[in-house]
């Protein structure tokens, strides 16, 4: 059976080490701060301009100076630090997020991804995305595996227009974990009850599949 | 320094047809919202803005779409607005799309006196297009320009009579680079005090970056994301 | 986060001989001087040091010298220092003298993530030699580039457990552009408090930057140039 | 008679213009501060990272933590604020510094200055100096007309290594003052008791002296 958004946030929750700080696009992303394993201490970067993000404010709590990149109203947590949108971008083109989970349209096997733009279609913009990808040391891309037509969204070459060219280290999608590798798609763990032979199927990019491909579970 | 003025209409009164503008905020928040509406009031035209969003239908830069004030919208992200998609797919507004960092970053190179910086934002991307590509330590960057305003206005929560203001929270964003980023700099605060009433230490923008500042009032501060936990 | 570690010595207990270090401070103002202290008890050698400032004989960075721990100093001032001269001068000590600004913004570029800066400072000059101008809008600048450091080390007046960092008055100076400069940063305070316990808004270096932290004690403060004027 | 210190200070700060961000090199200039017309407020630049610099200090009264960039004890005034050191330079060379005043060894009848190096003595280093140069908008240079050997400070072209090019826009010498033209000095002012022939003798560089040159009162 494939993952819920849930489980795919409870998966990539799995990757946090103590100690991390970590940058959650919206979507599925923003739902792994829900999901931080025991023991594990991580801080939330929003690149608007905090690190130390908590959640979401109690009814009635309000902050309209408070808010996340996602726009949305948020608290912060002790140690937490305000800073401008350069610094922010400065942290993370230096290299000090530790990890950054975002959503996408497409990764190819050489770790592109497009989750900006479809021609055709109003374009909103990039937001803070070109930057996080160009500059993160660790990409963990969280999305459905197969498009809402069926078809693959790991491919060989991305279609759509980029958002930045080889640089998601792995995919979390509904029905598999894979690692981007130079040689292409490493399938490491599948989703419970869905074979080999689906995600096959469903991907389009190269595939390396070897031994025995463990079962997630939850 | 006599750098305090009396009202918002007095602080944008020589923004004139075809000025470019940095305009503090990200999405409805830390935005200059009495600035804004002194520009709505003035009816000025063909402006270019230099701003992370566009605001929404009804607030922020979007009150000065809904006229048809703007001509040209430089931002990382621009969703939320129904009447600026008209425009946009209309062919009547301009908008030129920029990593978020590199918005940033530009607007800090003006304030900082830097002609040109290097990001790898928009490498291998369309944004790349027609830039200059340079590598360095084997990671290719592109060479990405300073903006150039000639207001830069902006909306801090605290300035005194010298120009010096500090920041509240998230508001901060966008505002400290494009004080800095401005020919011309316009702050509204939310409380204006007498020079040396503020901690030195605490100051996020020094007042020589700062021209004009007010005190604004009936700060509306809308929330674009209303979003809450139940209490327990 | 458990950045805080007991003490000086275990703050340096990996920088090893040939080691690059930024080290925070104005003449002897707000100087590592903890971690000065332990640098000397652990003699490591062959170091260089990239500071505005090489301290005084007896005080700062001049301890080192006095050992013969430092093999190249990148400052933008050495004066005071009858120590360095001698070493200079006879060639055991290898100096190389940056511009002020161009030395600041070198360890700010580090931080922020940009390969290289453009500025304007050296044109012209023997500073220039070898080094790649460029002319952007009819003024020519110099491209520098970041300072790469195995260690930054600085000192703040307060930090807490999870790294964020205060300055006091100018005892800010370098501090804030090389915690961010460092590939590991060490930082000593006057005052180490819980996380929480600092204003988010006041904070200069946020905790992401510094990876170490202690709180110093017996701080010397030495006044390099006691200049007062007599009460009337 | 040649000016004083104290008067080549007085006769900069007529310079002075209300909101004016200064920033004063160490020797003469930083004695333009006691001479500031009433009625003109400046805020003084250090660029250490303070704006706002105030007298020295009472005695007792000392503080560490805040000096200025020659390494002096000094305090602040209302509305000064600090800043770190990229960022003080960062204002400089945005031009937001509306004067800067320095000594010089040597200014070159095109502006440029040396005063950081004289070959074959101790290298002290330039400082902030070659930063504030290359970016003031607006440079005073505060020296005496000639070297304890008696030689012109102001020459075709300078001798010593450079610390900038063509920046230099006015001096105020012990005997004159003059602008720096695209032509070479233009003579602007004479000190009291001092001919115009004494000023042709001692500049090296080329002079341009228009009609009447009126003595300087103080």
């Amino acid at each position: 059976m494939a993952l819920t958004k849930e489980q795919i946030a409870q998966r990539i929750a799995r990757e946090l080490r103590d100690g991390y700080y970590v940058n959650l696009g919206i979507g599925i992303p923003t739902l792994v701060a829900n999901y931080i394993p025991q023991g594990i201490n991580v801080v939330l970067q929003s690149e608007n301009g905090l690190l130390g993000m908590g959640p979401f404010p109690f009814e009635g709590e309000e902050n309209p100076d408070l808010i996340n990149a996602g726009k949305q109203t948020i608290t912060t947590v002790p140690g937490s630090a305000f800073f401008d949108s350069a610094l922010s971008f400065g942290m993370i083109r230096a290299g000090k997020v530790d990890l950054t989970v975002l959503g996408a349209m497409e990764v190819s096997e050489e770790g592109d991804i497009a989750n900006w733009k479809i021609p055709g279609k109003m374009v909103k913009g990039m937001g803070g995305a070109m930057d996080l990808v160009a500059s993160a040391k660790n990409i963990i891309v969280a999305m459905m595996h197969t498009n809402p037509k069926g078809e693959s969204k790991l491919l060989p070459k991305c279609a759509l227009p980029l958002t930045g060219v080889k640089c998601v280290k792995k995919i979390v999608s509904d029905i598999a974990v894979l690692d981007v590798t130079p040689n292409g798609f490493k399938l490491l763990e599948r989703a419970p009850g869905v074979t080999v032979e689906e995600i096959k199927i469903k991907t389009a990019g190269k595939l390396i599949v070897e031994g025995d491909i463990p079962e997630m579970t939850f | 320094m006599n750098k305090v003025i009396a009202s918002a209409d007095e602080a944008v009164k020589d923004i004139n047809d075809g000025a470019v503008l940095m305009l503090g905020g990200f999405g409805l928040c830390g935005i200059p919202e009495n600035c804004i509406a002194a520009l709505v009031r003035k009816k000025v035209k063909n402006l270019t803005c230099i701003s992370n969003n566009a605001g929404v239908d009804d607030f922020g830069i979007g009150l000065m779409l809904k006229q048809r004030q703007v001509k040209k919208m430089i931002s990382s992200y621009v969703g939320e607005n129904a009447e600026f998609e008209r425009q946009l797919l209309s062919g009547e507004l301009e908008v030129e799309l920029i990593p978020q960092g590199t918005l940033a970053t530009r607007c800090m190179a003006a304030g900082y006196g830097m002609p040109a910086i290097f990001t790898p934002a928009g490498v291998g991307t369309e944004v790349a297009e027609g830039k200059e590509v340079r590598n360095f330590n084997g990671k290719d960057y592109l060479l990405e320009y300073a903006f150039n305003a000639d207001f830069a206005i902006v909306k801090a929560w605290k300035g005194d009579t010298d120009g010096n203001l500090i920041y509240k929270e998230t508001a901060r964003n966008f505002n400290p680079m494009m004080a800095m980023g401005g020919r011309i700099t316009i702050a509204e605060v939310e409380e204006l005090v007498p020079a040396g009433e503020l901690d030195p230490d605490h100051i996020h923008t020094p007042g020589i970056y700062v021209h004009r500042i007010f005190q604004g009032n009936n700060y509306e501060k809308r929330i674009e994301q209303r979003t809450v936990r139940k209490k327990i």
